[in-house]
């Protein structure tokens, strides 16, 4: 525990993406003259603050660029929660008259916690399970839309599983029956392709700090002729759609990400993908008693999520740490408690080895030695665990 | 990230006392499989009542590793009536404290102690809990099925 | 508008510092680590995010420094409108069956919009009105609060006018009455003495942008014991207070603006209030038929709004932006319209002088010989438009 910002450039193998990631050091180039000379305020009526609107304008075209959309569909927030509960807000207060929410049981907090709330104020809500790959049943999807369903919101991606949703075609039932569709895309943008063109959806949430621009930076889309209502009350900033000075340089840096993202999604999916395949056959192949969290075919190129029966998650972080090797045991959000992660207990992973899940997230960064040390120091960690434990020595 | 302080990690990374005790004359359980964490602890005490050796096994995080590791270098040459008299707050505090949140996992230490001892005069231990309660959240299970899956 | 990031830096006056300032180098050396190798997540389990968190910390302790406050009260959101959404959000839902609201007809729209929004769900508002100095009169505000009144909001300075209201007399009023107090201080913070234990108020919101740290990141305080409610719904961040991973290094960066603005109260009271007052006296003395906007007495010391008679503010902004001046003629978050802000129509400035209002907002940085152009040409600047205007010819 020794990398502190005093001293030299931490040297972590960094298997935490989906948590949150690395700038890109294209991206911070771009943001910095916006954090120093160029700090107008767009708003303002001179040319000092102009230019920064200017550069914001660019950064919008290429997020709608990325994501094959009109720049006038996408509103800048503060995160991806925030664009979750844009889109949710805006959604249920369009149609006061509509009182039934579908989602499913996996969402991250920013949907869950969200919908709870409504549920609390007298929503009736169809919480779609899933099954012990994470996957949904597109039936039980069709089932629960009701004439009085305000919006369907799943997820594209499982930030946990990695299990991949079909949205396209839950997009075409709310489409065919007439309901708003939001989608949770920040696990998904940068590591499939997202394109609105072929996309029926009607909301569609980003974050800037999973796809390498920095933390407090997110999107929302908002397809074009959808009723909008504010959740942000200001200014008249994102023309009327989201108050609050413009958090330029973020914006900026954003716009870059959305590039760098949409032209590494190859990558993604042959060389990132690739290093994923061989930590999870390294740590399958030698560890017993082992098993995968999520879809083995839908499932997101960079994720891994694993399970370890009798050990713990926590201890298994600290004892990877000694190795700078950074992991997460759920995810991030939800590590404040002590239970197991919504997303494993919805999938109905054994609790003999809920306890003892690890989740792995690659980036473009990630390189094979990394992976391979991975492959080296954890059946170790989790021998040395094991024999501590009182259950497995039976 | 949970503040451990350096004694926590100490003795997470470098247990004491780790394993079985094949002639212990206490042995006390505490915790499940199915809550995360898990507490087996053994105690070889002698005609004196003095507890000559401590051994453990734990199922679960860091505070509980290092509390267990703890525990057993605290009892260890304590006569059974001075064991007696530990608490969580002994543990933690050896530690240097715990984070509010982790303090549970010193209680497991004090329990497994209360277990091990009751066990030595022949007595059962009873957990806190009241039996067949509802004690799992998560997964909804009772603590009798827990056992029953446990012991499977 | 020839200053383009591309080229040398650009050459401003920048007298705009109520609508945006300058990012401090020394908070922006702070960050940078955190845009670069510290990128770790400070919810996650391991020691690289862990360091994260306990730079999050040292910047609560900061603010709260800073405040005279206890670290616990500070909760970290994306901005001052954040800030503000979030106090009224807490203070109407923790208590919903008080359904009124006092609050001014001069607030920020952050403000301002908020509570007429809740005027539209059916509460009723008491809108302050003020005199032509901008000022409240203490015994409005006595005579509004009511049994069911729910939460008074009046914010601290004034953005426009710069005049300072009475909070602490306000604040006494609510806490003998048992009446929650929220003050909007976006614009006391840094430029008068702040220091939370001589004020009874309840939440106080403060933006960084508008003292040296960057866009996009703000702070509410909440009195220890009172009532919270989330606004933006996610993870357990901020103590459950407030969802969506924390902006690491825009908090970093507030937490050190902070420090700054602390000890920098003093210097912006003698002599950024001597180059406001400089600026003042030679216009006053120059320009005949001008008046000054706000409260002669209590004012910030770096605001001056100042009204031309018969000309017309844009134009005046764009002929002072020839000359690399900055400045702004209302609030940069009402320049998307055409009307005279509704803080000047508030004051009763007549309209003869209402369109020709100017706004120089100084601030550290500024220097005197910065000053002295801006009365050298914004003399020449007024005359050749009162020559072209209709009215003044007479
Ligand atoms: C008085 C006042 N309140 C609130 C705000 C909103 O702050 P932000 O732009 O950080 O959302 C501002 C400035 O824009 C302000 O001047
Ligand atoms: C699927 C998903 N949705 C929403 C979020 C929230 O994003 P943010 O942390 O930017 O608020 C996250 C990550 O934290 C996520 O993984
Ligand atoms: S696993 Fe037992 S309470 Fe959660
Ligand atoms: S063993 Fe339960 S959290 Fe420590």
């Amino acid at each position: 525990m020794s990398h502190g910002p005093a001293q030299d450039k931490p040297q972590v193998i960094y298997l935490d993406n989906n948590a949150t990631t690395r700038v890109a050091p294209e991206v911070l180039e771009e943001m910095l003259p916006f954090l120093s000379d160029y700090y107008g305020n767009p708003s303002s009526m001179h040319s000092f603050g102009g230019k920064v609107g200017g550069k914001i304008n660019q950064a919008r075209e290429r997020v709608a660029a990325a994501l094959s959309c009109d720049p006038r569909e996408i509103v800048f927030t503060s995160c991806g929660t925030e664009s979750d509960n844009t889109a949710l807000h805006s959604a249920v207060s369009a149609r006061p008259d509509k009182r039934h929410i579908v989602t499913t049981r996996v969402e991250h907090p920013a949907v869950l916690n969200y919908v709870k709330l409504l549920e609390q104020q007298g929503y009736s809500v169809t919480w779609l399970p899933v099954d012990k790959h994470g996957r949904l049943d597109l039936e039980h999807v069709r089932e629960a839309i009701r004439a009085d369903t305000a919006v369907v919101s799943v997820m594209w991606a499982n930030n946990e599983s990695g299990t991949i949703f079909p949205v396209r075609e839950i997009g075409a039932m709310c489409r065919e029956k007439g309901v708003p569709f939001h989608t949770d895309a920040v696990q998904a943008v940068g590591k499939i392709p997202v394109n609105l063109k072929e996309l029926p959806c009607d909301y569609l949430a980003l974050s800037g700090h999973k796809i390498h621009a920095p933390k407090g930076i997110g999107a929302l889309y908002v397809r074009k002729g959808m009723l909008f209502k504010p959740f942000m009350i200001g200014g008249h900033q994102e023309r009327g759609r989201r108050g609050g000075t413009e958090n330029a340089a973020s914006i900026i840096g954003l716009g870059k990400a959305m590039e760098l993202a949409a032209a590494g999604i190859q990558d993604e999916n042959t060389r990132v993908k690739a290093l994923r395949d061989r930590l999870e056959k390294g740590l399958i192949g030698v560890i017993p008693e082992a098993l995968i969290n999520g879809d083995p075919v839908n499932r997101l190129p960079n994720t891994l999520s694993i399970a370890f029966k009798y050990i713990e998650g926590e201890a298994m972080l600290l004892l990877l740490d000694q190795f700078g090797i950074c992991a997460s045991s759920g995810s991030a959000c939800t590590s404040g408690s002590l239970e197991p992660s919504h997303v494993l207990r919805a999938m109905g992973v054994p609790f003999t080895y809920a306890h003892g899940s690890l989740r792995f997230s690659l980036s473009r960064y990630t390189t094979e030695a990394e992976i391979d040390t991975v492959v080296r120091e954890l059946p170790k960690i989790v021998a040395r665990l094991r024999a501590m434990s009182p259950f497995s020595a039976d | 990230m949970w503040e451990y302080t350096d004694k926590v990690k100490e003795h997470f990374l470098n247990p004491r006392n780790v394993g079985k005790i094949d002639d212990a004359n206490a042995v006390g359980e505490v915790g499940s499989l199915a809550c995360g964490d898990a507490l087996k602890l053994y105690l070889k005490i002698d005609d004196k009542g003095v507890i000559r050796d401590a051994k453990f096994q734990t199922f679960g995080c860091a505070s509980a590793i290092a509390s267990s590791s703890v525990l057993t270098e605290l009892v260890k040459g304590k006569t059974v009536e001075e064991a007696r008299a530990l608490t969580n707050k002994d543990i933690a505090g050896f530690l240097g404290g715990l984070p509010k949140e982790k303090m549970h996992c010193s209680v497991m230490g004090q329990e497994a102690l209360e277990a091990a001892l009751k066990n030595y005069w022949g007595e059962r231990y009873v957990a806190p809990e009241a039996e067949g309660e509802l004690i799992c959240k998560c997964f909804g299970v009772t603590d009798e099925q827990i056992r029953r899956a446990i012991r499977e």
